[in-house]
């Protein structure tokens, strides 16, 4: 009878047991994923001794090209499983390449669950589980990793909001005159004596992008400006949201012009949402019609260039405005005058007339004027780290290290 | 007054168009390669790739369409082909309509010289998903919410090189090729700079890459910004894997690079002659 | 009503998702409301297109000069748009034969993948190629060293081309990698344009951007700038 | 005019001519495809698909001459000539190709927003059982409906309502929430990317040693002008102060560095151009010409 029963347990264990079952992971912890929303669980093992990833790290000196892994069957896989609170059956939830001793555990609810973590090696054979370990989620309402990064946003936002206020109560602020802006007007005039268009392009993206929204608050003023000399305005877009809004706005500049009689909906139409559709019709448009001036107010991209050397052999004005740092250079190059990045932005301030809107931009003043005091600050105490301690790029040692690590990944980390 | 400099100033543009045509096209038929040097950049990218253990996974967008092939093809290729003898798993996927033309063509490449390669084990197309840089976000922390399926329509859960994916934060390496909005930038900006765990190297244009460089080293290890620097890598790659340089159309960035090569020269000409046009013809200079 | 409310929301949604960066159970929202845009901009294909056909209906029937090619606009758009939303030639999915639609619109072979290849991308990509042309016209005409920052902006230029090609990068082989001149090196100085000067000069512009946006972000959460509400 | 007709019609004849000889000789944009037959085990219903192959696998069994992808290649070349017509001159044939181009391109970018985000997103997520039984059967069977959808639909209606004759302003609603949305997400994300990452980066040491306490020139240099150089850029940007004396002479040296910035840009530019129409040409001689073998 003994000799059966042995005689069994050899047939039945024979398998796993010339394949060498791998040994399990070990040391399992469970913790709460810190500054999530409460769904998540982190799970960290330590590797399997089978794992080639360790064999990989004590043998560091061995050239690892000419010696093949010293493991006949080394891990491929860790499998992780999760047991419900109350329930009695472990669920596999999912695996992770070899060499990896983490997961995070996600889709959970708040109550516990306990893991077990399973090595599986490349003939298929799998371990014994590791011990269990168990955890709960906790929900974090405030992800305190960005707390300075969110003090530091509010400081600039607050600056912008405070000037916004301080114009709304009637103190006149100083902002210099930004070049190009009166050329918008000159540039009305001309058209208007011309008989000809003033063409105004939003842009080629949807009106989701910031510098779309610019490029309506210049439209606004430009379609004001072209109702008061009763100049054409031409606007084609590239996205039927954007055609819509231009509409909204234009049609409030006639109005607010006094003008609502000379509105024309049809000139401001949607052509097409693809780029280059849109650069045939519009370049096309410019040949057959030849207008006087060019406003190029928006996201643009390849467009540029196509559209200011066409433009030019038709013998417009051109005013680009865009914070597209990588066409820049080319409305630089072929445009009268050119708004570049933040002056795009300022100018929509600038031409509202309003005062609040200018108080904006002395908001702005506030956001450089802090990164002007991190950069000479910061330039100031990393010297003073090299000195301390050369060649440690700036970062010095000791307690002055803590500090420029406090400003470097406390302030302005991530 | 009417002398030959005032001639060249009321230059008919369309004499350089067809100065432009003929500089392009003839480079291109004659098929002459010429040497390329290596810049540490490049070296930099090729590591990425090289370094990572052999089968690494790695997540590869292509957010391009055919109006930048002339440029981004060479280096998608390159990338593929690398990534391919390195057998590394590609995800391939894409935040651009139009990207999905440019996956099967890869695609079709791994078919043609590395039979081997099995869709689902060692590569995947995860396809398209509108969004813009919102995909991006989202994969960041949960993949399998936006693709529950491949381009073909086939559930995650019966592709193998897809079990245990939950997110990209789990891929060792992005490698992007880009040619615009969204692109590279949205990919470092969303994904790279809050996620620590992820890495990143990137292809793009020419153009792009004036606005990228100061995302490297920090938030990006490298890119290759148009073809000079694909020629470069395909150089690199010969090198330490020679087999692909038998291979037809494997230094098309070298072929490319040569009319690049004539263009750029010419480009200079036109630009010196410009200012002596100017300079001979000056008291009616600047622009007109 | 009219402006009240519309500058009420947008005052909550958007402070709320700038909070949203701070308060993690409230991130997935966000998502949420990426994917609801792309289907408004869906609902807003309506307008656009009803918009494009208006318009070249119009031309026609008054005759406008050029109404041909309205026609032409017209059945190249119903044409496309007709094969496109019947999935016409689009075979079903290889692994669910039996349901006709479940096939990819763009599926190869489809009639508006034939669109798409043949007609569209050649349209688009020769359209941008076009540029290669712009360039050495806008080189001849525009780029002139008639003042000191045009100048600076063509002496840059010009140098980045030339390192830019192959042989530039060996005009100066004969430096030594190794010499105290070797930043004299094509590559080099090229190197430090792009890397450095490139780099200080692109970081400004996008502080600033950065500045710029949350500017204008604010005041159109704040109801500062109304613009994009037109009037009353 | 008339001298200018005929020179046309010479060229015609001549490049007509010469095509002609491409076709017979080298069967100039000729694509070739092999089929695939795929068969429903359980209905026996089988579809066929037909895919492209290299032209070398022309004589390969099952390999058929494809007509209708033979004539694409045909349309893309006279497309792409059409385009580059418009350098010399507007003529009809640009007209056409623009009308055309202008026409299928719109109806493209909103057949991909219906099937990608209309039934793909909305339609999928509000109906998955209506979904799944048609157009996306890979759909768990088991997805309940997400009301959540109902949301942007309603914002959807009220954004068409303004075709309605009265109470059009409520389509500014929709509109708000989604500038709103956007506006609160940019802001976001360019002050942590572009605007504290970019200084996190200049904060560099203004003087350099090596580890070995010796003094490293070429960094301390480098660092200098980079946060220098960064500084100066900033103060042209400055809209409170007037560019005068000391100011004026900062953002001097500031404009000066940002052109130098843009030719940078421009230079690195023209290299992504060209190679654009490298990309075309490319097109254009082999796979429609067939020169130097194909692709």
């Amino acid at each position: 009878m003994r000799i059966f029963i042995t005689l069994a347990i050899i047939i039945l264990s024979g398998g796993t047991l010339l394949a060498q079952q791998p040994t399990p992971p070990t040391n399992l912890k469970v913790a709460d994923f810190v500054n999530d929303a409460g769904d998540r669980l982190q799970l960290t093992w330590n590797l399997s001794e089978d794992d080639p990833a360790l064999d990989g790290s004590d043998a560091e000196d061995a050239s690892t090209e000419d010696v093949p892994a010293e493991l006949d069957n080394p891990i491929i896989q860790y499998r992780i499983d999760r047991q419900t609170s109350g329930d009695s059956e472990f669920e596999e939830v999912g695996t992770v390449d070899a060499g990896i001793d983490e997961y995070v555990a996600k889709e959970l609810e708040q109550q516990k669950y306990t893991f077990r973590v399973i090595a599986i090696a490349a003939d298929g054979s799998v371990s014994v589980p590791s011990e269990t370990a168990s955890g709960t989620p906790i929900v974090q309402w405030i992800d305190k990793s960005k707390i300075a990064f969110g003090i530091f946003m509010l400081i600039v936002c607050g600056s912008v909001v405070y000037f916004i206020e301080m114009a709304k109560a009637g103190r006149t602020l100083n902002v210099r005159k930004i070049a190009g802006l009166e050329a918008i007007e000159e540039a009305v005039g001309r058209a208007t004596e011309m008989g000809r268009d003033c063409l105004f392009v939003p842009g080629i993206q949807d009106i989701n992008d910031i510098q779309t929204v610019a490029g309506i608050t210049v439209l606004s003023r430009v379609a004001e400006l072209t109702a008061e000399y009763d100049a054409g305005l031409d606007v084609p877009t590239t996205r039927s949201l954007v055609m819509t809004t231009a509409r909204e706005t234009v049609e409030g500049a006639y109005t607010a012009a006094g003008r609502p009689d000379l509105y024309n909906p049809d000139n401001i139409y949607y052509l097409t949402d693809e780029q280059f559709g849109f650069v045939a019709a519009v370049t096309g448009k410019m040949v057959r019609e030849k207008p006087a001036a060019c406003f190029y107010m928006g996201a643009f991209y390849a467009e540029s260039l196509i559209f200011a050397e066409t433009a030019n052999t038709v013998g417009a004005i051109q005013i680009a405005g865009t914070a597209m740092p990588s066409q820049l250079p080319f409305f630089v190059a072929a445009c009268d005058y050119v708004l570049i990045g933040e002056e795009f932005f300022a100018a929509s301030a600038y031409l509202s007339g309003e005062p609040q809107q200018l108080g904006s931009l002395k908001g702005q003043d506030v956001g450089k004027f802090i990164a002007a005091i991190f950069l000479i600050v910061g330039a100031v105490l990393m010297t003073v780290g090299e000195f301390i301690s050369p060649g440690s790029e700036g970062e010095g040692s000791g307690m002055f290290r803590e500090v420029i690590l406090f400003i470097k990944d406390g302030l302005l980390g991530n | 007054m009417n002398t030959i400099w005032h001639k060249l100033a009321d230059l008919d543009r369309r004499w350089l168009f067809a100065l432009t045509f003929l500089a392009i096209g003839i480079p291109l038929l004659t098929g002459v390669v010429l040497p390329q040097k290596v810049s540490p950049m490049v070296v930099n990218v090729f590591d990425a790739i090289d370094t990572l253990p052999e089968g690494s996974s790695i997540l590869m967008p292509l957010d391009f369409d055919p109006s930048a092939e002339g440029e981004l093809q060479p280096m998608a290729n390159a990338f593929v082909r690398h990534c391919a003898e390195k057998k590394h798993k590609i995800y391939f996927m894409t935040i651009w309509p139009q990207g999905v033309g440019m996956i099967q063509r890869q695609i079709a490449l791994l078919k043609k010289e590395y039979p081997d390669y099995q869709y689902g084990k060692d590569y995947v197309n995860l396809g398209y998903r509108p969004g813009y840089e919102g995909v991006i976000k989202l994969i960041t922390s949960d993949l399998p919410k936006l693709y529950d399926s491949d381009q073909q329509g086939t559930p995650v859960s019966q592709i193998p090189m897809m079990q245990g994916i939950d997110n990209i934060q789990q891929l060792p390496l992005i490698v992007n090729v880009s040619s615009g909005d969204p692109g590279l930038k949205q990919w470092v900006q969303y994904a790279a700079t809050p996620y620590d765990s992820i890495e990143i190297v990137g292809g793009t244009t020419g153009v792009q890459a004036s606005t990228l460089y100061p995302y490297i080293p920090n938030q990006m290890i490298g890119m290759l910004a148009g073809i000079k620097p694909a020629a470069e890598y395909e150089k690199v790659m010969f090198e330490k894997y020679p087999e692909i340089e038998e291979r037809p159309e494997s230094n098309l960035a070298h072929i490319f690079m040569t009319s690049q090569e004539v263009a750029h020269f010419m480009l200079i000409a036109i630009i010196i002659l410009g200012n002596l046009v100017m300079w001979k013809t000056s008291g009616q200079g600047g622009r007109s | 009503m009219k402006r009240l409310v519309p500058i009420v929301i947008a005052s909550i949604v958007g402070f709320v998702l700038i909070l949203a960066k701070f308060i993690p159970p409230i991130q997935s929202w966000e998502e949420n409301v990426v994917l609801w845009f792309d289907i408004l901009a869906v609902f807003a294909f309506v307008l656009g297109g009803g918009n494009l056909i208006l318009n070249h209906l119009k031309k026609i029937s008054d005759r406008q000069a050029g109404w041909g090619f309205s026609v032409i606009t017209l059945v190249a758009f119903l044409g496309t748009l007709t094969v496109g939303l019947l999935k016409i030639g689009v075979p079903p999915n290889e692994k669910y034969l039996d349901y006709v639609w479940s096939g990819d619109y763009q599926a190869e072979g489809s009639a508006f993948w034939w669109v798409f290849s043949y007609v569209y991308v050649p349209l688009a990509s020769t359209m941008f190629a076009t540029l290669a042309f712009y360039i050495s016209s806008a080189a001849f005409r525009a780029f002139r060293a008639n003042n000191i920052e045009a100048s600076l902006l063509l002496m840059t230029a010009l140098l980045v081309l030339v390192a830019q090609t192959s042989s530039g990068p060996m005009l100066t082989d004969f430096i030594p990698d190794d010499s105290s001149y070797a930043i004299f090196k094509v590559e080099n100085i090229k190197g430090m344009l792009v890397n450095l000067f490139n780099t200080l000069g692109t970081r400004a512009i996008m502080i600033g951007i950065a500045l710029g946006v949350v500017s204008t972000s604010l005041k159109v959460l704040l109801g500062v700038d109304q613009s994009y509400l037109g009037g009353d | 005019m008339k001298q200018s007709t005929m020179v046309w019609i010479i060229l015609t004849v001549i490049a007509g001519a010469y095509l002609t000889t491409r076709v017979v000789q080298y069967h100039a944009g000729a694509v070739y495809v092999a089929p695939k037959v795929m068969t429903d085990e359980e209905s026996g219903r089988s579809v066929t698909t037909w895919s492209q192959v290299p032209d070398l696998e022309k004589d390969s069994p099952g390999v058929e001459f494809s007509f209708v992808r033979t004539l694409g290649i045909w349309v893309s070349a006279f497309f792409t000539l059409a385009v580059f017509s418009f350098l010399v001159g507007d003529n009809v044939i640009y007209k056409i190709a623009e009308s055309i181009f202008v026409g299928a391109s719109a109806a493209y970018a909103m057949v991909v927003g219906f099937w990608a985000a209309f039934m793909g997103i909305f339609v999928g997520r509000l109906a998955p059982q209506f979904s799944r039984n048609t157009f996306m059967p890979s759909l768990e069977p088991d997805v309940s409906p997400n009301w959540l959808m109902l949301l942007p639909l309603a914002m959807g209606i009220m954004f068409l309502w303004r075709l309605m004759p009265a109470g059009g302003w409520i389509s500014r609603w929709p509109l708000a929430f989604f500038i709103a949305v956007f506006a609160g997400l940019r802001l976001v994300s360019h002050f942590e990317a572009d605007f504290v990452v970019q200084i996190r980066s200049t904060l560099l040491p203004l003087i350099v040693f090596a580890a070995d306490g010796s003094f490293n020139l070429k960094a301390s240099l480098w660092n200098s002008t980079m946060v220098f150089g960064t500084l100066a850029c900033l103060t042209y940007f400055f809209f409170s102060v007037e560019h005068t004396g000391v100011a004026g002479h900062i953002s001097r040296v500031g404009i000066y560095l940002l052109m130098i910035t843009f030719g940078v840009g421009f230079a690195l530019t023209v290299m992504s151009r060209y190679s654009l129409l490298i990309g075309r040409m490319n097109f254009l001689l082999k796979e429609w010409l067939h020169f130097g073998g194909t692709v």
